[in-house]
């Protein structure tokens, strides 16, 4: 499946009072991150528990591996901490992001 | 302008009174007419007012008349010598009332009688328009049965023309 | 040729909406409004109308449920009155700025305390600042219409914001007259079938009355104050289809009777206006040169039309079901902007709160005491009528 | 149940805390109910996080409804689907604690009993979070909040948390369930049993929120589980008039261990904890007594 679409150069133009088209998306977030989910190839067995428990729903898995869009994790480490085989390990970010 | 007020109790079916009149006149003759309940929270019992005013040309008035030309009282426990002090000169009282009244301002009908007769039930609110009109001639015979035809439900209806129908065959030819 | 029919002022606004074939219907309700409703229901029931009548529970929920229902693509219609409308006012600032089309009827009546059922025009005046476009009428026939018309000002794309049509309590909701109701026929050519542009759509999901930052909040304000404004040509415009189609129209958002040499003028709100008419004509007939100027909306405001038919006026009284405490009526302090650079000796007089009878005497006492202001009389700029006797 | 899941994510780059549980059980009740879905959120977390224009982050129709009007919004849409015989859709309202059991009470009650084919999803966080952490009537005893400070006058809520839960079967609602975002697999199962339930459903999942309860972002959905072992928070579902509680009688874990992992209850006592336990053991027993 497709990630959701970010239009950054967004003109910011102002719909009809406030009728707007769904999943409007002009920014990310990884800004927000202080550490970063990082998974763990060889621990992994593609279980989807870290998928379920994503409140950002930025854990996806594509060809039996699973994926992480960066640009909207926040780094909460709920995957990381619900993972039954210690396969996310939370690193911290070297440089400030977004 | 003429201005009928119409004087019961909650539940006798004044307003329908006033309604049927203003109906009469504003939808069967060339006539203008405003009916209107006295404003407020309606109560079974209470006595309750309604107003007709009747004129030849659109009425822009909406106040409660203060003077009537007549009033027709359902209801002769409803009835005070006060109102005759809010009567225009020359104008009637139309009593509901099972006793003899000799009154130059007042004229007596037995309406419950009649309505008893014919609807059954003492509803006296149609034989006292029937009165009215009777006596007044403020709408034709013709176009009050129209009216009572037009806000009735059918069956009602013509139990009530019926009513009407014998009051102004008993009535007819009385002066006022 | 429509059909003439004998009935109050609510079961004119329900004829009306009957007309409009709304979708969805939601109300509470309370006095003197709940004829309405209840003759909707009735259609409803014997399927004379096609609409799903929701009962709820509170005015709020009611607009909260048309609004709903409206984005996703039906008409609808709710009514209330009163401490009702004030129970909806936060639910009216949603449905403006969310630029919902909707139409609602309000019953005016005081507002508590003291607790009142009786007729003023408080309770929508306080809610001016809404953003709904506010109309008043002065009859039965002026309401039915008025309904209809307002389908077609609140959709209209350029204009998109909800139309409130007041009635006052009691004289107008529950007195009785004979009305031409227009056919079905008519009321389809002149009013087209819902169509809203930016409505929810499971093959075009929207995401709508989202917050917005500061910096693009007063876009959307301005917005508003744009369409709002843009809807007093629109009005004028459709009440002149209106007239072609049925033969009754009503000469866009304020009017005038007599006033074209007018020196004397009340300028009134609602059905009031038809007294003050009368009165008019029976000081006409002694000479006097007076006048009356009905406000049909509110919102927008008709500030040019005001000048306009003033403008040969020298004392003109505003009458009024209102009072904004610590200051003047809302009415007065609207047609005191619109009159300011006029020169005009302007009056308010504060009339028929909590449903006090305004009298014809009462009428005529403001005209002869507007006009004794030519003699030098002095006369004080805020008047209650009605508070001595 | 992974496959009561659709892949596409419908609420997406919003502006929640890191960790939020809230917007967890959004996302997740979303995937269940799917593309066919209207949603209505009141003012609160989720419409703040949600609809910040332009980033608008929904991926299907949504729109915020005034605080005390999530369910009466609900059931305009639904009598306007109706009208507008758009058929295969579910209406759904995701509102927090205050806006379910405060200011939205009196609607919720209103559509429950209309039987609207409406879906009200409250996520419980124990407090207004989006004004910064003040009670709420679902507020548990002993919590700080910024209303309820932990002095010695005040003491932190003294509230009993209203049963919700109960109030909303007291309505003979056609369905109802408790859930947490600490049991995943029964709140999917429980949305998809409010998608296919005829009438009116109710599901109040407790999602805990990092912010306003002083635990790590990471800990929001393991909090939550410890909740329901702790039998602070029970699974249970109301089903045509008959309730029915989703777990066994079993030992619970300590209560104080829970409670000392949030700062949110940092000053109880031991005599607090006796009272927080007395309050368990009375609402279990009501329920029990019910699905009896």
């Amino acid at each position: 499946m497709t990630r959701a679409i970010v239009n950054k150069k967004f003109s910011g133009e102002i719909p009809v009072g406030t009728y707007g088209p769904a999943m409007h998306l002009t920014e990310t977030l990884e800004g927000w991150r202080n550490e970063k989910p990082v998974i763990s190839a060889d621990a992994c067995n593609n279980c989807k528990l870290c998928y379920l428990v994503c409140p950002e729903g930025v854990i996806f898995s594509e060809n039996n591996q699973i994926q992480i869009d960066y640009r909207f994790c926040k780094g909460c480490g709920i995957c990381a901490k619900e993972c039954k085989r210690a396969a996310i390990i939370m690193e911290k970010e070297v440089t400030a992001n977004g | 302008m003429i201005e009928i007020t119409f004087l019961g109790r909650g539940g006798q079916g004044a307003f329908t009174s006033s309604r049927i009149l203003g109906a009469a006149v504003s939808l069967y003759e060339n006539k203008y007419a405003l009916s209107f309940p006295s404003f407020g929270p309606e109560r079974r019992g209470a006595p309750v007012f309604a107003y007709t005013k009747i004129d030849n040309k659109p009425i822009r008035d909406r106040s409660q008349s203060e003077l009537s030309d007549y009033f027709v009282i359902l209801d002769d426990s409803l009835y005070t010598d006060k109102l005759l002090t809010k009567l225009k000169p020359n104008g009637k009282i139309i009593l509901n009332t099972s006793q003899n009244i000799e009154s130059e301002n007042i004229i007596g009908f037995n309406a419950n009688n009649a309505a008893e007769q014919f609807l059954g039930a003492p509803i006296s609110n149609t034989a006292m328009l029937a009165v009215l009109v009777a006596n007044t001639k403020i709408v034709s015979r013709e176009n009050l049965l129209s009216a009572i035809d037009y806000d009735m439900p059918q069956r009602l209806a013509v139990k009530n023309k019926t009513l009407v129908e014998n009051i102004f065959e008993a009535i007819e030819g009385v002066k006022i | 040729m429509g059909n003439k029919v004998f009935v109050s002022g609510d079961e004119a606004v329900a004829l009306a909406v009957k007309l409009a074939k709304p979708k969805v219907i939601a109300a509470y309700p309370i006095t003197p409004q709940t004829i309405v409703v209840e003759r909707l229901a009735e259609m409803v029931e014997k399927r004379e109308l096609d609409a799903q009548y929701m009962y709820v529970e509170s005015e709020h929920s009611a607009l909260a449920a048309v609004m709903g229902a409206s984005v996703l693509g039906a008409r609808t219609f709710t009514a209330t009155s009163s401490q009702g409308l004030l129970y909806m006012a936060e639910v009216m600032h949603y449905a403006s700025g969310g630029r919902v089309p909707l139409v609602m009827m309000n019953a005016n009546r005081a507002l508590a305390l003291p607790w009142s059922i009786f007729g003023d025009q408080r309770d929508s005046l306080s809610l001016l600042d809404s953003g709904w476009i506010q109309a008043y009428v002065e009859d039965a026939q002026e309401s039915l219409d008025m309904i209809i018309q307002a389908y077609a000002i609140a959709e209209n794309n350029k204009v998109l914001t909800p139309v409130m049509i007041n009635l006052d309590g009691f004289v107008l909701t529950h007195t009785f007259e004979a009305i031409e109701v227009p056919t079905e026929e008519q009321v389809s050519r002149f009013l087209p079938e819902f169509n809203l542009e930016g409505k929810m759509d499971l093959n075009n999901p929207k995401n709508l009355f989202f917050s917005s930052s500061p910096a693009d909040n007063i876009k959307f304000k301005f917005q508003q104050q744009q369409a709002i404004e843009d809807a007093k040509e629109i009005i004028a415009e459709l009440d002149k289809q209106y007239k072609e189609i049925t033969g009754r129209g009503y000469g866009g958002l304020a009017v005038g009777y007599k006033t074209e040499d007018a020196d004397t003028i009340i300028i009134t709100l609602g059905s009031i206006t038809g007294l003050v008419k009368d009165v008019v004509d029976s000081l006409r007939n002694e000479g006097l040169k007076v006048g009356v100027v009905k406000i049909r909306f509110m919102r927008p405001f008709p500030d040019k039309e005001i000048l306009e038919l003033c403008k040969n006026a020298k004392k003109v009284g505003v009458l009024e079901k209102d009072i904004s405490f610590g200051y003047h009526g809302t009415v007065y302090t609207n047609v005191a902007d619109a009159l300011k650079s006029a020169g005009i000796e302007l009056v308010n007089y504060i009339a028929g709160l909590g449903g006090k009878n305004i009298s014809f005497n009462d009428i005529e006492n403001i005209f002869r005491e507007l006009i004794s202001i030519d003699s030098g009389r002095k006369v004080q700029t805020l008047n209650f009528v009605g508070v001595t006797d | 149940m992974l496959n009561k899941l659709e892949q596409e994510e419908y609420f997406y780059g919003h502006k929640g805390c890191g960790g939020c549980g809230g917007s967890l059980a959004v996302r997740l009740a979303l995937k269940v109910l799917g593309k066919n879905t209207f949603v209505v959120l009141p003012a609160g977390c989720m419409s703040a996080v949600g609809f910040v224009y332009p980033q608008l982050c929904f991926g299907v129709n949504a729109l915020i409804s005034p605080f005390a009007s999530t369910a009466a919004m609900l059931s305009g849409i639904r009598a306007s689907a109706n009208a507008l015989n758009i058929q295969d859709c579910n209406v759904v309202g995701f509102a927090g604690d205050g806006g379910t059991a405060d200011i939205g009470l009196q609607a919720l009650s209103g559509a429950i009993d209309r039987g609207d084919k409406i879906i009200y999803i409250c996520y419980d966080n124990e407090a207004y979070m989006n004004t910064g952490v003040q009670q709420s009537s679902l507020t548990p005893y002993g919590a700080r909040t910024t209303t309820t400070p932990p002095g010695d006058y005040i003491h932190g809520s003294i509230n009993n948390k209203k049963d919700m839960f109960a109030i909303v079967a007291a309505h003979h609602i056609k369905y109802a369930a408790t859930a947490s975002i600490g049991n995943i697999p029964d709140y999917i199962r429980k949305v998809e049993k409010a998608k296919n339930t005829n009438g009116t459903s109710y599901i109040h999942v407790a999602a805990p929120c990092p912010t306003g309860w002083g635990i790590d972002s990471s800990d929001t959905v393991s909090i939550a589980r410890e909740a329901i072992e702790c039998g602070l928070w029970y699974l249970a579902e109301y089903e045509d008039g008959v309730y029915k509680l989703n777990q066994k009688k079993h030992e619970f874990t300590s209560i104080k261990e829970y409670l000392k992992k949030q700062s949110r209850f940092k000053h109880v006592t031991d005599e607090d904890i006796e009272i927080i336990k007395k309050q368990r053991d009375q609402k279990l027993e009501f329920i029990e007594r019910m699905c009896s």
